[in-house]
């Protein structure tokens, strides 16, 4: 008789529950007809604010594994579902006057919630298998939403593209897997840690598992030179899609990046912090560079991310207390700026019927000012002005380096956050370009109020958490006690 | 008596800020009078205040106050003081008194000026200012007073500065003194942390621990700002050009008052120039270079006020060599004469050009004498006074002087006697070719045509711009008898006691020999002038264009000072300032950072998306690269 | 009780209230008027409460965000009241000449000056160095705006330019500011008083170019032209008179007392730059071809030269240079106004266009001759006052280092002079002949007319300043010029 | 067994570089997606030999796991290629370049 | 006879992989890989891994190819129609790039220290075996897979959805691709075609 494992329900609550909502949701949806978009908003919002509910629930509780030790319940799990609950729900808001929504809302949402379960996932989970599985959920997913918008060519595109590519990073993150689990018998991280940390790091097999495990999670991350994808599947993407792809998988990336890197492969060290460095130098350098000259908005917005990705690198490979908690706040920092931004932008597509670029939104701002005002505080934000969340995750990053004497890698930041400047100055300026002539008619594009409140929850939330980030730092700092590194 | 100093320090800023204020609800002449009535108000101060400290016993004719701290850091205070003694007195005179009789003939001159009430307040501002100067207890006052003159001095200069030429001389004037300015400024640094003080008081008590260097330094940097002010060489060559403002402004600033600050500086601070002999001498030798330079330039000037303003210069320079001998009392008291009888020639001069409609070269001019008989007469007493003719008033100081060089009997003293001499002979020839070009000879016909209906219309003038020359005449003509060698010493005994360390003074003897041969050189002076200008000839052109070329137009481009500034520094630091902000700045400092790091990583951002091709394989290719790439690194690394 | 905080907080909050409540278009503009009417009366409170003693006052420190030892730390002491004070009042001005050209979108206008007035109090007063960063970078968010939005039609460059420039310095300075808060020995601490002596070279280095950039300091200087040429005349105030001042203050309150040993040791770079910065500036102000230009290079002079007086760590050079820099914000506030006057009038600062305004504009006049005798420093004006002490202290340094410094003040006569003369001199030529301008008066008057008051009263009597910022300037250099054996 | 694990492994190298080479150089998506099938299956050999050579079941599972999802993501892949052909676009990889710079 | 197996699987398996990714016909291609995954399956016998192989054959020869047959079968089995970019030198950079990686893992896989490979009894690799795993360690990877599974499902009601599939027509393709395009698509497709008919036939036969 084969004993089937004991299952904590209420830990794995939360992912559950966004599960059994997409399922529902589909139920109900061939049900209902011609009501999908409201139905999936509803539902999508429901199960996403319950799985919240759940994780916070959950906070005061011990960190505990389930599922046979395939889930790692703890703190940082915690944090991530909120995150993505939240970071769900603000793009739910912004995709809601979709076109698409009308069609195949039901299916839209359905996916959201499934990528945001395979990312809770991610971050409980404790073993390769797991985290592949996670990984593959959310990617697959994401590959869908991409591609989602059937009419647009540019989103086929960027789908296949996303694909193709992504598919190799998967492989090569198997790859680097099952060669890891050669040299120590094991797809389980702590088992993993305790067979490296006795063994040393000598051995050929383990520096090729470690290099083609990091290298499969730098392609997730999107950061050079794995993010050949980044532009143009952000660019390519429905642009809620885009903003909730830039936000939310890069938490899930990096958690999973940081779990593998800090709790599995602490041992490596030597062979993987070199590698992050280098990625981290050329991805904060040139990323910003590539943003600076693009023109289409969602692109250059999706070089800054690349860019972003880099500087968070820096957390990681401080590591420690600071560099962990430095990273979950900057994580949780940059959701709100980056769905903001793209919400910005999707509610300027709406007005312009067509794509956002620099020459489309000249002027723009005077038409929408509370719109074009919340993007300035968004681009402040990833610049990292004070009074925004961004500077606190700035801070804590920057923080951490300097606290573990990488300050030289928070110089190159610096040089990079000035080249930032360079091309988020441009798109503030030519929002606010008074001699332009708009071209932007104002028709009453649906869907413009729940847009409207994303964009100021956004907003709120990036302001609030720019003055008085205590909270959110308290709450990093414990989720960081998840991670060996934190504690 | 304080209180009169203070009050008398008030009242030109009180019109100042009247006539700031108020000046437009006030009639046209409304502000002519109450800057008068403001000048005679602070005239009778200054008068009552002399009088009350003639009164004092002679050892305690000198006061001080402090009204507020005006400046403090660290040890470092400076207060608003005033320092009311002898010369202080004597200086309050001269600038009151000749000071408001030139406003009195302001208000005729600039009568019909829409900017009157403007002029009368740089007039009052200018008058305030110089008594800052005067009353000054410290040096950084000093220093106040010394800027605020030079500031009064430039509005004043350029006060119509629809002109380009007195906008430009102005700006000239102001440079010249600002230099000035900041080498007195160094020189008071110095004094500071020589001496850990600046008020007089103190540099005088402390004056005997510095070293002779020391001292040395600090007077030659007090100088410098003596030089700038007093139009003195080097830094002469705004004075001439500043007769560009009005006439009544050349006869209070640059001849009267400001001018002479210079003279005033030194002497007053005469405990410190004891300590640098070497100083002193240096003194008197750029006063004798500049009495003689000055003077022979003043003959070939055409321009009615340049010659007088050359005069002027020379005049101080005759001043400089005065207290450069130690002789203090007999610069001041030059001072003293001359602030009269150049201010009379100034205002001769004015009434002159006021009769020409504002004419002053005098090859327009010419027989003047019958049109204008007054002026003549005041004119010729002004002249002789400059010359140095006994009795009239300069004619005793200048001998003071020269008296003073005899007295020393060394090379320097011998310079300056012979150099002095040398100069009243020229005195002599341009005061009077000056005459005869202006009232002699035929009339020019410009003169002919526009002088007549004007004089006719008006006279030689409104009794406002009469009345003052003839007191500055009764004065130039009657001022000297108050040191008569031998028989009068009211001006020697009266500043005896501003120099601790003694002053030199000609016996009677001396001073009277130095009165015959002075006065016989000046006449010869004259008879030269007449032989040559009384009558129309050739001989001036035919020595102009003949063996006296080079120096002629060496005079005549005024021993190429200008020349040699623009030369030296004016075109160097202009060709200096566009290449370094059309080339280095532009290019290094504000495009390097900015724009040139801007085109630089834009350049790079190009390079590096030509990578973003679009196509998936090459997309590809990038990540299969960068695993073949980091796997090389690492593997090799960590093996 | 008003507080420093609520001093901060006031015109911070308006700001908000400014911008989310639609007010009609004047009625904005007053109302942000009369906020700094008020908190320019708050700051005089201040000034009647202050006592020249050595220490800081009026403390208000309250944790703000525990987990990284940030604390709400304001105080103030004599130099960063005056700081203060200053910035009130040209925030003051700035609004009432906004006001007066009638700015389109007022509310926002008038509510990012008050903003950054909030976050340049923040700077002055800021004794944790985590709320002095955010003053200190903050600023340039409105004023970056206020660049964007209402800027002229260079602006587009000059945005991108300032506010890069500016940042890049900022950014390594935090670098700094975080390795000071976090090596604090027991645990995060960003207290300015905490962090005394603590820093290494690199820490100092990162401090003082970020400084120097705001100063600006040669020859760190290329931001100024473009960000004073293209913003607003009432921004440009802001920007040359206060903002920038906030670089040359951080010198003297922030990084001389913070790292005295630095500071000391390398303070003849400080004082080389200032005499080439002063010198250069001076030389370049006398080619520039409009209003603007000679305000954005003599103001390079100027801050190079306060930089240079505080670095001497002497009472001349800091209580000097402190006096100095609220002489010189309220004359390039005022010089803007006079320049953003002239080109609303005229349509033009370029010098080719003006000329012989004096004529029949008493006013005009006066008020640039008087700014400009002060801006050359002539003896007896307040900025002679401060110069002197500099150069005094100069002086004590070294001679030649007083004697060189001293021809500055020559170049300055000479470009000041050039100014005045092409403004209101010579015939009208230009536009200014075309359209024949009238009198400055009524509501740019009303903007300039403060300034030049106070002007006039610190030259009658400027030890009412010196002597309540003394003690205060002596505190913070004290230490390193005892490092520095001084 | 008489051949060594390494030799399963330097297969299962090739193989993977064969698709690789395959998706670096191919351009129609479905040849694409068949070499990804390719490098998937290599993996999945890699798994297996790995779990031969520990002796646990753990890497078999994973090769299933990997099975599974290479099914899905098939259909996913197929599906964007009906999807390209619904929209009449050109099923070559080289074509799909209007997302670039 | 292991190392014979072996050889023979292995030559199969490249060589069928090779054809896979050489084959200008996408339906050659997949048959190619057919034989890629048979070889596969061989291999993994050899290790010992019979529930692998078995499901290697049944998921991806029973299900995955027979999708792939299907879709290439709708869109038609083109091979490469534009001109694509050619640049030998991207060529030489793929191939050497893709070598690099084999040669680096090669040297590593075959200089690294395994130790002995592990004793296993007969269980091992059965069903059995590999099932009780799937339901007790990894029963939330096997639940997940199939959360995928059906993920994929609505994928495909998304991709599916919408209206009827264009067919280019001619004209477009010539307007798009040029004149010789055409030529080439017909003549791609009756290849296809053919080549369709022949391995059905050739299935059916066997």
């Amino acid at each position: 008789m084969i004993k089937a494992p004991d299952v904590n329900w209420l830990a794995i609550a939360p992912m559950m529950t966004l599960m059994i909502g997409a399922f529902v949701l589909l139920l109900l949806a061939s049900f209902i007809r011609g009501r999908d978009r409201g139905l999936g908003t509803v539902v999508g919002i429901i199960a996403l604010l319950a799985s919240a509910g759940f994780a916070i629930n959950l906070w005061s509780e011990p960190a505990t594994t389930t599922m046979a030790g395939a889930l790692q319940i703890d703190q940082l799990t915690q944090v991530v579902t909120v995150l993505i609950a939240g970071c769900g729900i603000l793009t739910l808001l912004v995709a809601f006057g979709w076109n698409r929504m009308r069609e195949n809302g039901a299916e839209f949402v359905a996916l959201l919630l499934l990528i945001a379960a395979g990312m809770d996932l991610i971050a409980a989970s404790n073993s390769f298998v797991t985290l592949f599985v996670a990984l593959e959920l959310f990617s697959l997913s994401l590959y869908v939403l991409c591609a989602f918008d059937g009419k647009s060519k540019a989103s086929l595109e960027s789908g296949f593209k996303y694909l193709v590519l992504g598919t190799i990073g998967s492989m090569v993150l198997v790859y680097g897997a099952a060669f890891l689990y050669g040299a120590t018998g094991s797809f389980g991280f702590e088992a993993i840690n305790t067979a490296l940390s006795k063994a040393g790091s000598g051995d050929a097999l383990v520096i090729l598992g470690t290099v083609l495990v990091l290298i499969g999670l730098a392609f997730k991350i999107g950061v050079m030179p794995f993010h050949m994808w980044v532009a143009d599947v952000y660019e390519g993407a429905p642009t809620s899609v885009t903003g909730f792809m830039s936000a939310a998988t890069k938490i899930a990336a990096f958690v999973a990046l940081a779990r593998v890197l800090l709790d599995a492969l602490p041992a490596m060290r030597d062979t993987w912090a070199p590698a992050l460095i280098i990625i981290a130098v050329v991805t904060m350098i040139l990323g910003n560079i590539s943003a600076l000259v693009q023109t289409n908005l969602k692109r250059m917005l999706a070089y800054a991310s690349v860019g972003a990705a880099g500087f968070g690198l820096i957390a990681i490979i401080v590591g420690g207390a600071a560099g962990t908690r430095g990273l979950i706040f900057y994580l949780v920092a940059y959701a709100p700026m980056a769905i903001g931004a793209f919400a910005v932008i999707s509610l300027h597509e709406r007005d312009h019927k067509g794509i956002a670029t620099l020459d489309s939104i000249r002027g723009w701002g005077f038409q929408r000012p509370v719109a074009a005002v919340s993007m300035v505080v968004f681009l402040l934000g990833f610049a990292g002005f004070p009074l925004t969340v961004g500077f606190i995750g700035k801070f804590v990053v920057l923080g951490s380096a300097v606290e573990g004497n990488y300050t030289w890698l928070g110089v190159v930041a610096v040089v990079a956050s000035v080249i930032s400047l360079g091309y988020l100055l441009r798109i503030m300026l030519a929002m606010f370009d008074r001699g332009a002539k708009s071209g932007v008619m104002m028709a009453a594009a649906p869907g413009i109020g729940s847009l409207n409140l994303a964009i100021l929850l956004c907003l709120a939330l990036v302001l609030i958490g720019g003055i008085l980030p205590g909270l959110g730092l308290d709450w990093a700092a414990d989720a960081a006690k998840s991670l060996a590194a934190g504690r | 008596m304080t209180e009169l100093v203070w009050i008398t320090l008030a009242l030109p800023l009180v019109g100042v800020v009247m006539l700031a204020i108020f000046g437009n609800k006030l009639p046209a002449r409304g502000a002519g009078l109450l800057a008068s009535l403001i000048m005679l108000a602070a005239f009778g101060a200054a008068t009552v205040a002399l009088i009350l400290l003639a009164s004092k016993p002679e050892d305690q004719r000198q006061v001080t106050e402090t009204a507020w701290t005006w400046l403090s850091a660290g040890d470092f205070r400076v207060g608003f003081d005033i320092w009311f003694d002898q010369l202080t007195a004597l200086m309050l005179m001269v600038v009151t008194g000749v000071g408001f009789l030139i406003h009195v003939f302001s208000i005729g001159y600039m009568k019909g000026d829409s900017q009157e009430r403007r002029f009368f307040a740089y007039m009052n501002m200018f008058v305030f200012s110089m008594l800052v100067l005067v009353v000054s207890g410290n040096l950084v006052q000093l220093l106040i007073g010394w800027g605020l003159v030079g500031l009064s001095s430039y509005l004043l200069i350029g006060f119509w500065h629809h002109k380009t030429s007195a906008v430009k001389a102005a700006k000239k004037a102001f440079i010249m003194n600002a230099i000035g300015d900041v080498g007195l400024a160094v020189g008071i640094f110095l004094i500071f942390v020589d001496l850990g003080t600046v008020s007089y008081s103190g540099v005088f008590a402390s004056a005997n621990t510095l070293s002779e260097t020391q001292a040395s330094i600090a007077c030659l940097l007090l100088l410098v700002g003596a030089l700038a002010k007093s139009a003195q060489i080097p830094l002469h060559t705004w004075l001439p050009d500043a007769m560009e403002g009005p006439t009544p402004v050349s006869a209070l600033i640059h001849a009267a008052t400001m001018v002479t600050a210079g003279v005033y500086l030194i002497a007053r601070m005469n405990p410190l120039f004891f300590y640098a002999p070497k100083v002193l001498d240096l003194i008197v030798i750029i006063g004798v270079v500049g009495l003689l330079m000055a003077g022979a330039i003043a003959i070939v000037q055409t321009d009615i006020k340049r010659i007088i303003a050359f005069s002027t210069m020379s005049q101080i320079a005759y001043m400089f060599v005065g207290v450069g001998l130690s002789a203090y009392w007999a610069g001041i008291f030059h001072l003293f004469t001359h602030a009269f009888f150049k201010a009379l020639l100034f205002m001769g001069a004015g009434l002159v050009i006021h009769a020409l409609n504002g004419e002053q070269d005098t090859r327009n001019m010419g027989g003047m004498r019958k049109l204008m008989p007054k002026t003549y007469f005041c004119f010729i007493i002004g002249g002789l006074a400059l010359t140095g003719i006994f009795p009239f008033s300069g004619g005793f100081s200048k001998d003071a002087i020269l008296g003073a060089g005899l007295h020393v009997d060394s090379t320097i003293g011998w310079i300056a006697y012979v150099g002095g001499l040398l100069g009243a002979l020229m005195t002599g020839i341009y005061t009077f070719r000056l005459i005869f070009l202006v009232f002699h000879r035929r009339m020019s016909p410009y003169a002919e045509k526009v002088a007549p209906p004007l004089i006719k219309h008006h006279g030689e003038g409104p009794s406002s711009m009469l009345w003052p020359v003839y007191i500055l005449a009764l004065g130039a003509a009657f001022l000297g008898l108050l040191q008569i060698p031998g028989v009068t010493h009211v001006m020697s005994s009266w500043l005896e006691p501003i120099s601790p360390y003694g002053m030199v003074e000609a016996t009677a003897g001396q001073e009277w020999l130095t009165t015959l041969i002075g006065s016989l050189v000046g006449v010869i002076g004259i008879i030269i002038a007449a032989h040559l200008y009384l009558r129309e000839s050739e001989a001036p052109e035919r020595i102009r264009l003949g063996r006296g070329r080079l120096i002629a137009h060496a005079l005549e481009r005024r021993c190429y000072w200008d020349n040699l500034y623009e030369w030296m520094f004016e075109r160097p630091v202009q060709w200096a300032a566009s290449f370094l902000n059309r080339d280095v700045d532009a290019t290094a400092f504000r495009w390097l950072p900015t724009d040139g790091v801007g085109t630089i990583t834009a350049f790079f951002g190009r390079s590096v998306v030509v990578l973003q091709n679009g196509i998936v394989r090459s997309y590809a290719l990038v990540f299969a690269v960068g695993i073949a790439g980091f796997l090389l690194f690492l593997l090799v690394r960590g093996t | 009780m008003i507080t420093i905080s609520t001093l901060i907080a006031v015109p911070a909050i308006a700001a908000v209230v400014l911008l989310v409540v639609p007010f009609a278009r004047q009625a904005a503009g007053y109302l942000a008027l009369l906020v700094s009417l008020a908190v320019l009366g708050a700051v005089i409170g201040f000034i009647y409460r202050f006592e020249p003693v050595a220490g800081y006052q009026f403390a208000d420190n309250v944790s703000w965000i525990e987990p990284l030892g940030v604390r709400w730390h304001v105080a103030v002491n004599g130099v960063s009241l005056a700081m203060i004070a200053v910035t009130a009042l040209i925030t003051t001005c700035a609004l009432g000449f906004a006001l007066w050209a009638k700015r389109d979108r007022s509310h926002a206008s008038a509510a990012l000056i008050l903003m950054t007035e909030a976050f340049l109090f923040l700077v002055f007063a800021a004794r944790d160095l985590f709320a002095f960063y955010v003053g200190f970078e903050g600023m340039l968010i409105p004023l970056l705006v206020l660049l964007v939005v209402w800027g002229g039609p260079g602006r587009k460059f000059a945005t991108l330019q300032v506010i890069a420039y500016t940042a890049f310095g900022t950014l390594l300075m935090l670098l700094g500011i975080l390795y000071l808060g976090l090596t604090a020995p027991d645990g995060p601490n960003f207290d300015m008083a905490a962090a005394i002596g603590r820093g290494g070279d690199w820490v100092f280095f990162a401090f003082a170019i970020a400084f120097a950039i705001k100063s600006p300091l040669f020859p760190l200087h290329g931001w100024v032209l473009p960000a004073y040429r293209e913003s607003s005349p009432e921004v440009a105030a802001v920007l040359s008179g206060v903002a920038s001042k906030a670089g040359a203050f951080a010198f003297l309150a922030v990084l001389v007392p913070l790292f005295p040993a630095q500071a000391a040791k390398y303070a003849w770079v400080f004082i080389a730059l200032g005499t080439i910065g002063f010198l250069w500036g001076s030389l370049l102000a006398f080619r520039q071809r409009d209003g603007r230009g000679v305000v954005a290079y003599s103001s390079i002079a100027q801050m190079s030269f306060i930089v240079l007086g505080i670095f001497l760590l002497s009472d001349r050079g800091a209580t000097g240079a402190t006096f100095q820099m609220v002489n010189h914000a309220l004359i390039s506030a005022a010089l803007f106004f006079v320049v953003g006057w002239l080109e609303t009038q005229v349509g033009s600062g370029s010098f080719s266009q003006l000329g012989g305004l004096a004529r029949r504009r008493p006013v005009l006049a006066t008020v640039s001759i008087i700014l400009g005798m002060a801006a050359l420093a002539v003896p007896g004006s307040s900025v002679f006052a401060s110069e002197f002490l500099i150069m005094l202290g100069a002086f004590e340094y070294h001679w030649w280092l007083g004697a060189i410094v001293s021809l500055g003040v020559v170049l300055a006569a000479m470009y000041m002079l050039r100014w005045i003369s092409a403004i209101l001199h010579d015939r009208e030529s230009g536009l200014a002949g075309t359209l024949n301008p009238p009198d400055l008066k009524q509501g740019a008057l009303l903007a300039i007319l403060p300034l030049v008051l106070v002007l006039i009263g610190l030259s009658i009597a400027p030890a009412q300043l010196t002597d309540r910022v003394d003690t205060s300037a002596q505190e913070l250099f004290s230490a390193a010029a005892k490092e520095a054996g001084r | 067994m008489s051949v060594g694990i390494p030799m399963f492994l330097g297969v299962s190298a090739i193989l993977f570089t064969i698709g690789l080479i395959g998706v670096l150089l191919r351009r129609s998506p479905l040849t694409v997606l068949l070499s990804l099938e390719i490098m998937l299956n290599s993996v999945n050999l890699t798994l297996v030999a790995f779990s031969r050579q520990v002796g646990g079941s753990d890497g078999q599972v994973f090769a299933l796991v990997v099975m599974g999802i290479a099914a899905a993501e098939v259909v996913v892949g197929l599906g964007l290629v009906v999807a390209m052909t619904r929209r009449s676009m050109v099923l070559d990889t080289d074509e799909l370049r209007t997302l670039r710079g | 006879m292991d190392i014979v197996v072996f050889f023979v699987a292995s030559v199969c398996a490249i060589a069928s992989a090779t054809a896979v990714v050489a084959q200008k016909n996408p339906f050659v291609s997949a048959l190619a890989l057919l034989g890629n995954l048979a070889s596969l399956a061989a291999l993994m016998l050899l290790l010992e891994a019979q529930f692998v192989a078995a499901a290697q054959i049944i998921v991806y020869a029973g299900a995955v190819m027979v999708m792939f047959l299907f879709v290439i079968a709708y869109v038609g089995p083109r091979g490469e129609i534009g001109p694509g970019v050619r640049k030998p030198w991207l060529v030489a950079l793929s191939v050497f790039a893709a070598l690099l990686i084999a040669v680096e893992i090669v040297v590593v896989v075959m200089g690294a220290s395994l130790g002995t490979v592990a004793t296993v009894d007969a269980n091992y690799g059965s069903p059995a075996a590999i099932g009780e795993a799937l339901v007790t360690d990894y029963l939330l990877a096997f639940e997940v897979v199939s959360v995928i599974l059906f993920m994929a499902a609505v994928a495909g009601v998304v991709f599916g959805a919408g209206g009827r599939p264009v067919r280019l027509s001619d004209d477009q393709v010539l307007a798009k691709e040029g004149e010789s395009a055409v030529e080439r698509r017909r003549e791609a497709s009756r290849a296809a075609l053919e080549a369709a008919r022949d391995s059905t036939t050739g299935e059916s036969a066997r």
